[in-house]
Formats: structure tokens, C-alpha cells, sequence
């Protein structure tokens, strides 16, 4: 298939894709408006089309990319599941969609309304005694979370300055520690994938503020002493945080306030399931529990005789604002609709297809390929593709271009970086045991092009608008904005 | 039984699968959770609701908000309405964009990569900057990741604050850096609107690592980037424009008065105001910072068989590479409203950008002669604005605003809800979506309610 | 020089292009129209308008109508306010779908070749029949076609209307046989609200075309099919169907009753009311009358890779081959509104469709049960309904129509609209969007006004 | 690429893609509201998949087919403009959208100021004296009109029996004609492209009803007698009919009703934007002069001091209803957008730009391709591949399916019957330069890959997710439904 140009390239000088009114006003001459050292000399420098080649270049990009509307994204530690439409069309309603922050109390009842309501689901969810809807996604989350153990810390003029974080454990971790100030010490996993407790215990003391912990963890392993490592770290008063990446494995079946957690953030582009956007946006609540909720940060929405009302002023142990107004309120809108669908009375239903679905794919495709972590798994497993590297020369990598030749997006590969050659797979419940039968076929499929021919799968991908793409010479010669005559 | 729309499964897949996975029952492949630890009981939630309930329910809590297509708003501070040509929600309505992951495989995803490398060109063309990642978080994440920049990039603990940096903005940059031993210092504000330079001048030592300067500043005044750059390449420190877009038709661009750093919220181009987010932050940079920047960088490579593509690259910058050592700890960004900003600025173009910028501007203007008549309203600042100015008023500004809410009109922010001993101030924003009629209405509705 | 969004040529391209062309003018290119057919002077029009300037007028003009969401509305008598489930919205607002042309060049478009195929299926299944083709115009359109194909399939040129035949559609076949000598007749209705079978069966002879029945007729009484179909097929003419397609899901399929034709309006199934159109007719028939069907049908076959694909087939019937011998006139048609009837079908699936019939059905008999019981009112009719019903009042309807509208309620449709000397009657509607509460309104509302 | 199975062959017992409320009203039982004989036995025989599932499937098959917001969409006669998606965002209005037929006129009175407006645009722009919007596209349009037609002469008690169309005529004007139950006798054309006048004089008489006639013609040439022919019709009391596919060729421009033409169509999916639906809908309302007016079909919008409202009863001698309720409001509404976004002031653009790109775009092609009209066309224009076909075997339909290989939609082929292998291109004044010349250049590169190689043509297209498609034996063995196993 043919490149696309870049809109930049089809533009034509005075085409119009969209015209204003005239002015309606009296004009002022600019010049007496703005101090002539103040005003722009340089040509603005975009694109201009007419509104027919505008929608139809951004709507042949589209066409040029894949998302779980046109196929299966297993992407493990994502969560790729279904995104409602009723979401969408809910979230663009006027009353929702067209709201200024700054509005007042009294016009936006129904919006507070919505961010009080899902602060309950959220509580209720997690066990946890209070949540902030602020963080934008589940990093600041993460950020804010270890912010508000360490003005707790700090509450108490103790000064921890270790975080814990198992080798297994997402990038965002130990950067958002070290964001936070903190040393960042790394805990081994065992050979069961789950976080060797021995080498755990060696480094917990006086100095630890917090351990970060995903449960199930990202090779889909349930780290069932969590609360004993809680036990462990409340001696010293250390907190345990827990990373709610993973949260569709166990929503509505156990609760991280349960397993001894004091802080935790949500991932709702990923349990919640509001569309991940092609990388965001997406919002990462954080839940604590009681000694840690007057650090949280400002506005609170509260509830009072005369209405809700967004509080900034009443928390003076606030560890203030992790960003601009009040949360990523589309997306936090979307995710309440998504549970309201579901009630109390189905909402572990979401962990019990996505826990099934994932044990079927890795029981269609252990015959096949290395499972490390053995069975059962929770809602993703780990393949280890080392064998086929070491005995066809053929690894993650040529796997998952060949898979984009079958027509499937491929799962997380080389993450976690404990596993060689690692595949994480990630179903989730919203696709049907005839997707999963027709996606394990085809991996098989390529196991077999492997023995037969590897070249098959280094040559791949070779049905896509593009062939495998270099990335090492992106890296090392940069190209990262238009000028005339790149391409 | 009950099967839910979302959930494929019936009672016949569970089986057949069940017995593939050799398991029993679905609970069985729950046993690695130890019994202690699961919930027991009910929780406090209600019910699961059909669609038509959920509609009926949400567009029942939408009808309880009063959106400014109800009321007329002259609310800004930060968040403005333009207007957004429709066929940018159509396009990023399409769900091959909405519904992808990020583009971890670029094969598979090179329409959204096109796009973030077109935004990237775009947010470079608009800042006079050399370098823009795929966006951030929202307006006041950008000025924090900004400082932190810096911040690396000198080995300096100090940031000084221009007068006028959005006071949230401000907030979340002390946020970011209250455990990084950062000391933040402001400047005062001069009488005419702007940072007093003088003042700030003296606050710039061989300790700062950046100067940050907001253009307009939050008054709505407009400041003069190149005496800001040169205190700051003065100190040695860098210069962080924490800029809105639109005004960048009009304005000299971060770029062209010597700014090292360009950041800002970017949700005056097309995307709507959705009560405060999602927005869109953003970021840009002179070529000697790239290895800085945080977060997803897109760029331009070629495929095996010859033909230009993009990918993500700079990766080691990032934290699933380098982990702690990683410049940010952004992962999940804003990338889908970068691309409603890339349409926004396709559909309006340069032509359409200086329109909506310089007919917001005068419609300002207009509005500000008709209020400076209003018995017992001043202007207090001289300085040049754009359009958004203060309006002191003869009584508390937020008396005013319930008055005038009355009249359904939403009048302006009240800054004391950001500044003590800002009683009678109110910041008064309008955009090229208001009428000559509308603005008219305004002057009277205020007079009467001053009267 | 005002360049419009809708056209790309700039004075530049145009000045390239008249080179290229040879011409001095695009005046020039207008020479072939002689100088005395110009039109001279302008027309009575006013001026272009910007988008934001069309979203201001048309939410204005939308704002003077009332809703049936703003209104609780008991209308029906052919159009019926179903629930639509967000998911055909999005997926007919799919421009591939709504942008593109009648599939001519079947390798580029088999999604819609496909979509039609699937409708084609779904509505046999339906209807009992074994060939759809791929839409009419609405359902008065396909009742006539019907008729067409029964008159040319017979030979013969009379065609005998059951009583209950919607009267726009009845007008319509006339219409359209106005001049085509056929005679057309209708059958009066017997006290139970259903067709007089005795004085139809008279009706009925050896030049009888067709038969035509509805049902549920248009008093909202069920007809018995296998009557009709024993009747027309006794003189040796065709039965035509006409039925409304949800119902199908509770009541004897046209297949199932021996009708040889069924037809009917589609709209019932996700379809916007839309004040009357953009609809679906549909028709289906027997194997036998396939050479009879008018507009597209969509066949499978296979390509010259020896896939499954899909085509526009038997096109000798129509009208770009065989002209004036063509079946039908119709060329364009309403494929866009089979493929959201297509996905309909698939959203509700058909558990989904019985539950839509039958709650209609409750809730009509729920409230024809309170409104029995307001003083002064009747249901004349004994025959059994779905979900709609006569209601006759103690005076003229249009007065109480009035009133009850005043409370916010469309009471129903006034007979008297289509039958003079029914000035009391009217005809109710309700489906399953209409809660408990609603109807306890309705009824107390009626008891009011009529007191 | 692989096929896309059926929904029905997607479906599993018991899935669910919608879910309704419980029933709150107390439940009779069935059987006692529907007498036995009456209900439905067989199976419903309907697909069942989750929601997902079904979202996926259309957004699938979308990605299977190619509309003009992907394309260049050339089809000559067909007008394949730009659709404006403001046009598509106002007639999904609550307001406009949820609107029943039978609501009081006092509660629909914007959607009749809507009708109502289109009617004074639709008079003004086809110097016609009275507008009627029912018809539901161009073929009823012409029905409709030949309709009023019959009944005005039939007012006057005269019979004639005969409509003249001209050999080029599109199919509905011939088929329309003989479902009003007239005969049909066609006109010759001459070498240049339009009507035989000898020949069309020949055939005028007493019994001629109506000429029907296009203009520009369908081969994209003007007309430039027809008023002559107009006088001559107008002698015997005949009528002339104009068929308004392509007045994008002359909107604002020149007038059918100043030409004498005394009836005609619109095709607002045509000439006014609306999207054509893959095959509809669109609509065809109809204009007349006055004497034709009284036999309009019912109902019509007057307004009155009170407003507007719609009249069934007050026109004795309307020829009745053509079709249900009152025309496809939902398209109507949209042109009248489009048409307002244009003006009185820039109506002609329109017009304009159509003919300029049909003229740049033959001059482009005519170097290569016989041209057999000549120069300058009007809004769309014939080429004719004999020469090809004699000299490479490649015709017509070869050069149409290549043209999907270089990724665009081919132009109109074999139609308008009197040319040989014909390819009717109509580039409509959206387009810019660059497509026209990228399109040209693409035919240009068919060309001569058909000089050195004609088989290339022949197995095309190869990249589309089928192959070129048996049609005649889908036409042999019809297979028109799906049934257990047919594919
Ligand atoms: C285990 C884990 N933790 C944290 C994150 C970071 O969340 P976000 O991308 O929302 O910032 C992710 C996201 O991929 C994750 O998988
Ligand atoms: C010349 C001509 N006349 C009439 C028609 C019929 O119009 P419609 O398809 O809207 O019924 C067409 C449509 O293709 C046409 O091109």
C-alpha cells in the first residue's frame, strides 16, 4: 500500500477547510492593540486544506491503524477491552461536555454528582477509605499516592527515604519514586514469578517509606502473602502501595483494602474501560486509607445540605495540587457509566470472564510455548519465546510482526524484563471464545511458519501499509517534525 | 440467566472452556487467592442498568448542569471556548484512533503515529521551537515537567516565577517539586499588570536553574518575553514560555524572543472544556534539550522496503526503559487530544488561527470600552492585552456574579478565589464565539446590577 | 477573496488549470450556454453563512420543534419511537458506510455488499420469505410495488384491500396505479376491528391481482393471515403482507400464513423517526417471483482467488438495462437505513426483538386497562392487539388532543385525520420506552381533561 | 486480505449485544392476549454476538469499502460531492431527529420552516413556480412529475400517450415513463452528443405527452437548443421535462424554468451534498411551472399568520400522495445547510469549480484517451476506450478495476449506452488539483501497463481484499440469503 503525505504536503496557500463570521464589531488596528516588539514576524507555518482533503487524510490515517474496533489487542498489563459506545455518547452530552471549570457550584450539580458518586464505586471497589479522582493517569497516581506517604512521613518527623519495588514491577514505579525524592531499591521475584519474600524482608526497615506491589503481578501471578508483606512493612510504619493496573483480575472478588494496602491508584482506561485514546487519555484515581486522607490533594467534592460543592480551602495537610482543575472529568464520567452498567450485583462478572478467557488462551497455546509461571494464571500470562529464538532463531519480536500478517495485534512483548523473550498476554472478558481460539490458531500457525522457514517471520510484516520499520536509524538520526523536503 | 452486552461468555463457552483449561468451576481458577483475602458480602452499590436506564440516568444528570451553550460565559483563567469546527470531533471520533493502544507496534499503527508526528510539526511551527513530545498531561503537569527540565539540564534548585504564571499552574508546580529540594520564588506584579522585572531581576541568581514567564500572564496582560530571556541566559538559567496557543497568531512565539522551553495547555485548540479535562498538555524545545524531554517522542524512520514511516523513538529517555533513572514518569498521556489540536489547527489553518485570535481580541476590546463606562467600574492595568482583562469592581466581585448568574450570564472569575485581597477583581475573558448583541447585553446587565 | 471550506480551488489553481485547459476564463468554460438561457440578476437568496453561523440558525429552528423525548408521545399509526441502541449511530455514522456510492465496483465495496446480503437475510427470516431485495423508498412504496409485481406476475389488474390497510398507504397505490388501469378496491371492517373476511371474500374474483392485508391492521387489531391467504389463493391472486417488523417476533410470520409477497415500513427497527423519512421500505417474496422484484439484490458468488464475495445481481430486471421494460423505476434507494435495521437486528438479537414486542404489548394492554376505566371512554374494538388501540372518547379528539398536549403528553393520533365521522376516536400508541409512571400519567391527565 | 464471515455465522446461542429494562408493569400471560393460530412458530432466525462483537463486525466491514471520505469518487452522473459533516451534526438534532410525522403542526414548526425554505431555495434556483419535497429520490421525482403531467392533460380531456426520451437518457427517465403508463419512443442523438433536433421534430405530434431531457446531457454536453424544443413541445401542448441530475453544472448559472422546461427533478443526494447512503437515501423533489401546480401531490407546507402548517385537503386536484408522510425530511434538512453555508452570493462557485475540474481533468486525459465529444465538456465528461479495447484487449471494465489496484474508485463505465466502452467521469468541484492530477496520472500508468502488458489489467485488481468477481454466475445460481453453511 501507498505512503500517505503528510498534511503539511497537501497543503495549498488560501485553501479553507472552515470561515468565521464576519466581525461584528468596530476593528481596532492591531498595531494599536499590540506593542509592536510584542507582535508575531513569523509565518505561522500550517497547513491549509479544504475541509474535503482535511476529512479525508485523517480519515485515511485512521484507516491505517487498528484499534479493538477492528481487531483483538491482547496487550498484557493494558487491559484492551471493549469501550462502550453509550461512554462516548454519554460523555458528549452538552450538559457534560461543554462545562467550565470555574462554572459555579450551583450550575454544575450533576458533573459533582458524578465525581461524589464515583468516589464511592471506587471505595467500595478497593476497600480503601477515601479516593482522589485528580491524577490524570495511573503514573501521577502513583506520584501522588507516594507524595501523600511521604507528607504522612513527614506529619510525623519521620524521614524514610526508600522505596521498595519488585523487579517485575512496571517502569512507571520506581520513576515516580524517584520523582518523589526517593531511593528506589529493587526486590528480587522467584522462579513462581511471584516476589521472593526472603530477599523482601532483608530490606525492609526504618528507612523504607513505602513497597510498590502489582497484584496479580505483571506476569499474571496473585501474590497471595500481600498481607503478610503488610504486616511486615506496618512494623516500621512503611506503606504498601498497590498498583490497580491489574485491578480487572480481582474487581468485585477481593479488595486491595482487604490485603493490608494503604494506598493504591486505578488504571480506569484499563478496568474502568474508557477508550485508551491511542496512548491517553485516561485518569488514575488513587484510594487510601484513613491516616492517609487529609494529605490528599485539593479540590475535595463534598457533599453538604445545599448541594456538592468542590472544597479547596478546609484541608490544611494537603499535599496541595497534582494538577490543573479537577481530573480527567470526561474519563471519569465514562468509567461510571461503565460500572453503573454493571451494579454490585455483576460487577465481578468483569474479573471471572477475564481470569476464564485468559486461562483458555494459555491452556490453547501451552502445548505450543514456554509458560514459566505454570497454571493457573489470573487475567494475562507470560510466554517465554526463548526456545524459539535459541531453536528457529525466531523471537518475540519476529512473532509479533508476523502476527500484524495474520491480521491480530500483537501482545506486550520484552516486558516483564525478568522473562526472556517474553510475550504478555491479556485477553480480557469482552472477546469471545471464538477470538481467542482464532488468535491462539494463528500464533501456532507462525510457530510452525518458524520451523519451516524463519524468514517468513524476519521478513514480516509484510500485509501492512508498512514493512518493519527502522528504529534504530530513527534513534540515531532524528527526524521529528516536518520541514519542507523530508519525505 | 443475565448475560451482559459486554460480556461474550454464555454458560456453554464457560463449559467448553472450563473443560479445555481443565478447571471445574470459574471459582476454582480464583483459588490462588487465598480465602482471608476475599471480599465477603455485598457491597454498598446499586444495581447493573440497561442501556436506556443508563441514558435516562446520565442525561438526567447532564440536564442538572447548566453548560455555557445554556448560559453565556466569559469564564477563561485558563480554559476557553472557542469555537471547534465540527468535523474535529468527527474525525477523532473514528474508533480506529479513539479505540488503539498506544502505538507500541508501528507496523499496525501508522495512522495515529503520522498524526503525533504531524501535532509535533504543528506544536514547532506554532512555538518557534525545534522539538515537541506527543504531548502531557495538561497545562500546569507541562510547566512542571518544564522546570524539571531545566532543572537537569543546569544541575540549578531555584525557579523564579514570573508574576502572572496561572496560580494552579504555580500550585502543581510546587506540588511536582516540594520533595526535590526546589526552591520557587514569584516575582510581584507591577502596577500596569505585568511581573515587575526589576524585581525579578534581583530574584535571578547563578542558583537558578529557570525563569518562567506566562504570555499573557494571568491578568490577561501581555508580557516582553525577550527582557525575560535576557535576565535568564543573563543567569545562565534557562527560559520556560508557559504559552496559549491561540494567542500565538498574534503574539511573538516562545521561539522568536529567545525562550530555551515552550509549554502551555493546548485546549483552546478545538477541545472542549469537558469541566476541566481531558485537555492536553504540551511541550516543546530547542534541539540541545531533546534528550530532556519527557514522555512519547514520534519520528521518522523507513521500513525494509524503502518507504518512509514513523515510530516512537528516543525510548531511553523514557521510564519503561530506564526506569528510575528515566527523564519522566508519564507513561499514559493525552496523545488523542494532541490529535483533535492537529485537526483543530488543519481545519482553521493560519488564516483561520489569526482570525479567531484577532476577533477575539477585538470583541475584548470592544467589551472592555463598553464596562469602562459602567458608573463605578475601572480597568485597573495598562499594560496591552489580548482578550481577557480585569475589572475591578465597587463591590465583591462574587455578589456580582451570582446577580448576574441571574441574568444568565456567567460574568467572569472572581480572583479571589485564587488571591486574598482580590475582593472586587474579576477576569473577564471573551472569545470570537460571543456577538456584538451578547457583549451589549453584558454592559447592561452589569450596569443594572451595579445601579 | 473569500475561498469556500466546500471548494479547494485557490485563484491559483484555477489560473494552472484554465492554462492547462487552454481557456482565458472560466466564463469561458460557460460558452456552450447560450447568452439568453444565463441567468441574469440575482435570486431572491441571503448570503453564505460560516459554520458557527449554521450551527446558530439550525439549533435555533431545531429549538421550535418539540421532541418525542421532550414530549411523551403515544403516536404511532406507522411510525414508532423504539429504543435505538447507541451502537447504530455509531456504526452507520461510519463514512465508508454514508459517504459511499451504490456498490458498482463490487471489489471496493464489499462491506456494504455484504451489510446488504446480511439484511437481505435477516429480513427472510423475518418475514418467512425466501428473497429480500436490498430496500424501497418506505413502506407505502413497497405496498405498491408489491401490487405491481402481483399485477404483472398475474396478468390481471384488480387488487383488494383489507380494511385495516394504513390509509397513506392505500393513497399511495393509488396513486401509482392511477394510470395504469387497475382497479382497486377495499374490503369494509367488521365490529371487532378486524376486515369484514365475508364481504372481502366477495370482493375477490378472477381479476384479482392481489390480496393485500396488514398486520397488525392500522386500528391495531391482528388480522387472521391464513384467511386472507386462503381467500386470495382460492381466485388464484397473491397475497401481499403488509406488517410491521418488531411484531414479527411475537405474531405468524407472512412465510408462516402463506402470504406470497410481505412488505412494510422499517423504521420501527433503530430507525430515527426524523419526521417521516429518511425510512426502509422492505419487500420479500416467494423463490417463484424473484423476477418480479424491483430495486438492488445482492448476490453471493465468488472471485477469481476463489473467495466468497459478494455483487449486485439479476440486474436485467431493472432499470439501467432493460428501461422501459425495467420492473421498477427506483434507482437510488435507502440502503443506508438496511444496513441500521441490519445492525438493529444484530444489537437486539432475538430475545432482544421479543422482549421490545412483548413489553410494548404489556404496556400497551396495561394502559388500555386504566383507560377503560376513565369515565366516558371506550375501546370499541374486541379483536386482539400488540400494542396499539383504538380509544374512543366522549367528544371530538382533536379538542382532547389539545388538551393533553398542554400537559405535555401526544395523546395519540385523531382518526378523523384519515376518516371523517370518527371525530371521537383515537388511535394509541405505546412501546417499551414508556415507563409505569408515564402511563399512570396518561391516564390520570385523560381523566382530568375529560372531567 | 482474508473474508469477513457473516454476523450470522459470529453468533452464539445466547449472547447479547443490548439488554433491556425489567418489564414494570404486571405481566399477562401471552397466550391469553394473542390467540394461538396467530403466533409466530418458527424460530426468529437472528444473529446473537456481545457487543463487541457487533461493533466490530460493521466497523470491519467499513473498513471493507471505499466512500468519498476515503476516495475520489469519479462516477459520472452521480455527483459524488463532498458531504459536510456539519450538514450530518444538525439533522441528528433531538429537535429534528425524534420528531414523530403526526406531531401537531404547533409542535413541529421549525421543521416546517425548514420545508418551507427548501421549497422558496428550490423555486429560486430552477426558475420553477411551485416546488413539491415529497418525492424520495429522482426516480420518484420523475414518476411524480410525469404524474402531474397526466392528470394536466387529463384536466384539459386530453390523452396523449407518448413520452420521447433521448437515446443517452438515464435508465429511470424510459422506466419511469411506462410505470405512468406511457409508451416510450426514443430519440437518436447526433455525433456530438446531443438530441437528433431533425429526428426529435419527426416524432412531436399531437399524442406526445412529455420530452424528457437532461442538461447538460449525460455525455456532458449543454444542451444549447432545448428552448427551441421547448417551442415545439409547447405547439402541441406538450411537456417539457427536465431531469436534474446534473444541474451541478449549472446551479445558479442558468435555469431550467428560464430554458422552458415545465417540470423537473432535483436529486438533493446529487447536486445539494447529501451523503448517498452506499445506494441511498437521498431525495427528488420536483418543481413546476404554473399551470402544472394545482396537481402537485399532497400534502404541501403554506404558511399562515398563525404559522406554518400542512395541507392535505384544499388541493381537489392534486394528483394525491407519492409516498408516506412528507419526503425524507432527515436529507432535506441537510440540503438546505449546504445550501445556506453557500448563499445567493456563492451559489455559482458551485457550478464553476464542477466545470473547471471536469475541463482540467479531460485536458489532462485527453492526450491518451478519445475524448469523442471534444472539448470544453461541462460538469463530467465521456471518454471512450474502443481504441484500447481493439488495440490492448484491456476495455473498459479492465482500466475500472486497475484503477482500484492504484487505489481509486473508477469512474462510470458502459453508461451512456450510445458510446463503446464508455467511462464517464464526473470529478464534482470538491476535488482539488492534486487529487485530479494523481487520478489522471494513475489512468495514464493503467494505460500503459495495458501496452506491455494486458494480462495485468486483466487479473486486477489484486489489491483489494477480493478479486475480480464472477457475475454471471452469481446471476446464474442466485444465492441471495444466508442459510447453515453456504459459505
Ligand atoms: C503495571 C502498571 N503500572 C502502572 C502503569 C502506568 O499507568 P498509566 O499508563 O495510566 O500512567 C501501567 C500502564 O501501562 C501498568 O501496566
Ligand atoms: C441522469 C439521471 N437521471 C435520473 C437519475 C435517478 O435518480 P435517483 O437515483 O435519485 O432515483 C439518475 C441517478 O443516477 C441520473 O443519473
Amino acid at each position: 500500500m501507498s505512503i500517505e503525505r503528510l498534511i503539511f504536503e497537501k497543503s495549498a496557500v488560501g485553501r479553507r477547510a472552515v470561515v468565521f463570521p464576519e466581525l461584528d464589531v468596530p476593528a481596532l488596528p492591531l498595531e494599536s492593540l499590540i506593542p509592536a516588539g510584542q507582535r508575531r514576524e513569523t509565518p505561522l507555518g500550517l497547513p491549509e486544506v479544504s475541509q474535503q482533503d482535511l476529512v479525508r487524510h485523517y480519515t485515511r490515517l485512521s484507516s491505517r491503524n487498528t484499534g479493538i474496533d477492528t481487531q483483538m489487542v491482547p496487550l498484557g498489563s493494558c487491559t484492551m477491552k471493549y469501550n462502550p459506545k453509550i461512554n462516548e455518547d454519554m460523555a458528549a452530552r452538552d450538559g457534560f461536555r461543554n462545562l467550565h471549570p470555574y462554572q459555579d457550584d450551583s450550575t454544575v450539580q450533576g458533573a459533582l454528582e458524578v465525581l461524589f458518586e464515583l468516589e464511592h464505586w471506587l471505595r467500595e471497589i478497593s476497600g480503601m477509605d477515601a479516593v482522589s479522582l485528580q491524577p490524570t493517569a495511573g503514573a501521577q497516581g502513583e506520584l501522588c499516592a507516594l507524595l501523600v506517604a511521604r507528607a504522612y512521613h513527614d506529619s510525623k518527623g519521620r524521614k524514610p527515604r526508600v522505596v521498595l519495588v519488585p523487579d517485575s514491577s512496571h517502569g512507571t514505579n520506581p520513576a515516580s519514586a524517584s520523582y518523589c525524592g526517593y531511593t528506589v531499591e529493587t526486590v528480587n521475584s522467584l522462579a513462581d514469578g511471584t516476589v521472593d519474600l526472603a530477599d523482601l524482608k532483608s530490606k525492609i526497615n526504618e528507612n523504607v517509606a513505602c513497597l510498590m506491589m502489582t497484584n496479580p503481578n505483571t506476569v499474571g501471578i496473585f501474590e497471595k502473602d500481600i498481607s503478610t508483606v503488610a504486616a511486615w512493612l506496618h512494623e516500621v510504619d512503611a506503606q504498601l502501595y498497590y498498583d490497580g493496573a491489574n485491578l480487572n483480575a480481582i474487581c468485585a472478588i477481593a479488595r486491595p483494602g482487604d490485603m493490608g494496602c494503604d494506598m493504591m491508584h486505578f488504571n480506569v482506561h484499563k478496568t474502568f474501560s474508557t477508550p485508551h485514546g491511542a496512548g491517553g487519555p485516561g485518569a488514575g484515581p488513587i484510594g487510601v486509607k484513613k491516616h492517609l486522607q487529609p494529605f490528599l490533594p485539593v479540590p475535595r467534592v463534598l457533599k453538604t445540605a445545599e448541594g456538592y460543592h468542590l472544597d479547596f480551602k478546609n484541608f490544611p495537610q494537603s499535599i496541595g495540587r497534582i494538577r490543573s482543575f479537577y481530573g480527567n472529568f470526561g474519563i471519569l464520567l465514562r468509567a461510571l457509566v461503565y460500572l453503573r452498567s454493571f451494579g454490585g450485583d455483576h460487577l465481578a462478572d468483569i474479573a471471572k470472564g477475564a481470569v476464564l478467557n485468559a486461562n483458555y488462551l494459555q491452556a490453547l497455546l501451552a502445548p505450543h510455548f514456554a509458560t514459566p509461571y505454570g497454571t493457573p494464571c489470573m487475567h494475562e500470562f507470560v510466554l517465554s519465546l526463548s526456545k524459539q529464538k535459541r531453536d528457529k532463531d525466531c523471537g518475540a519480536l519476529d512473532f509479533a510482526k508476523r502476527l500484524a500478517d495474520h491480521g491480530y495485534h500483537a501482545p506486550t512483548i520484552y516486558f516483564p524484563l525478568i522473562v526472556p523473550e517474553a510475550m504478555m498476554i491479556e485477553p480480557t472478558e469482552t472477546e469471545s471464545r471464538e477470538t481467542l481460539e482464532a488468535f491462539a490458531a494463528a500464533l501456532i500457525a507462525i510457530d510452525e511458519e518458524a520451523s519451516k522457514d524463519p524468514e517468513i517471520l524476519h521478513a514480516a510484516p509484510v500485509n501492512t501499509p508498512v514493512g518493519r520499520l527502522d528504529e534504530a536509524n530513527a534513534a540515531r538520526k532524528p527526524v521529528l517534525r516536518w520541514t519542507p523536503g523530508i519525505s | 440467566m443475565f448475560q451482559h452486552p459486554y460480556l461474550p461468555a454464555t454458560p456453554e463457552d464457560v463449559a467448553l472452556m472450563l473443560e479445555k483449561i481443565g478447571a471445574a468451576s470459574v471459582e476454582e481458577l480464583f483459588k490462588p487467592i487465598p480465602g482471608h483475602l476475599r471480599l465477603k458480602g455485598a457491597m454498598d452499590l446499586p444495581p447493573h442498568l440497561s442501556e436506556m436506564e443508563l441514558k435516562d440516568l446520565f442525561q438526567g444528570l447532564a440536564d442538572r448542569n447548566k453548560s455555557v451553550g445554556r448560559l453565556e460565559s466569559y469564564l477563561g483563567a485558563g480554559a476557553y471556548e472557542h469555537f471547534s469546527p465540527t468535523v474535529v470531533r468527527h474525525l477523532i471520533g473514528r474508533s480506529e484512533f479513539y479505540t488503539a493502544y498506544t502505538p507500541y507496534q508501528p507496523e499496525m499503527t501508522q495512522g495515529v503515529l503520522q498524526a503525533i508526528f504531524e501535532y509535533q510539526s504543528c506544536v514547532c511551527a506554532l512555538t518557534g521551537m525545534d522539538v515537541s513530545n506527543a504531548s502531557l498531561y495538561e497545562g500546569g503537569h507541562a510547566l512542571a515537567e518544564a522546570c524539571l527540565m531545566a532543572r537537569a539540564h543546569t544541575g540549578r534548585n531555584k525557579v523564579v516565577l514570573a508574576a502572572g504564571v496561572h496560580p494552579e499552574y504555580a500550585a502543581v508546580l510546587a506540588t511536582y517539586t516540594h520533595n526535590l529540594e526546589t526552591e520557587i520564588v514569584q516575582a510581584p506584579l507591577a502596577a500596569d499588570g505585568r511581573t515587575d522585572l526589576a524585581a525579578l531581576e534581583k530574584l535571578v541568581d547563578d542558583q537558578t536553574a529557570a525563569v518562567v514567564v506566562s504570555n499573557p500572564n494571568f491578568f490577561g496582560c501581555l508580557e516582553e518575553g525577550g527582557a525575560f530571556a535576557r535576565i535568564a541566559h543573563g543567569a545562565g538559567a534557562l527560559l520556560v514560555a508557559s504559552v496559549e496557543p491561540v494567542s500565538l497568531a498574534l503574539l511573538k512565539s516562545p521561539g522568536e524572543f529567545g525562550a530555551d522551553i515552550a509549554c502551555g495547555e493546548g485546549q483552546s485548540l478545538g477541545i472542549s472544556l469537558s469541566f476541566g479535562g481531558p485537555w492536553l498538555g504540551f511541550i516543546a524545545c530547542k534541539q540541545a534539550l531533546v534528550r530532556r524531554m519527557p514522555g512519547r517522542i514520534c519520528g521518522l524512520t523507513k521500513d525494509n522496503r524503502g518507504q518512509q514511516g514513523f515510530v516512537l523513538t528516543l525510548q531511553t529517555r523514557e521510564q519503561h526503559i530506564r526506569r528510575e533513572k528515566a527523564n519522566s514518569n508519564i507513561c499514559t498521556n493525552q496523545t488523542l487530544l494532541a490529535i483533535a489540536a492537529t485537526i483543530y489547527l488543519g481545519a482553521v489553518g493560519p488564516q483561520g488561527l489569526k482570525e479567531v485570535a484577532s476577533q477575539s481580541l477585538q470583541k475584548a476590546h470592544y467589551l472592555a470600552g463598553l464596562l469602562k463606562k459602567v458608573p463605578g467600574v475601572g480597568l485597573p492595568y495598562a499594560a496591552a492585552s489580548l482578550n481577557e482583562f480585569v475589572v475591578r469592581l465597587p463591590r465583591a466581585a462574587s455578589r456580582v456574579l451570582e446577580a448576574m448568574q441571574a441574568k444568565g450570564i456567567l460574568a467572569g472569575v472572581a480572583l479571589d478565589r485564587f488571591y486574598s485581597g482580590r475582593e472586587n477583581d474579576l477576569l473577564v475573558c471573551v472569545t470570537e464565539t460571543k456577538k456584538k448583541a451578547q457583549l451589549d447585553r453584558y454592559a447592561a446587565a452589569l450596569t443594572e446590577v451595579l445601579a
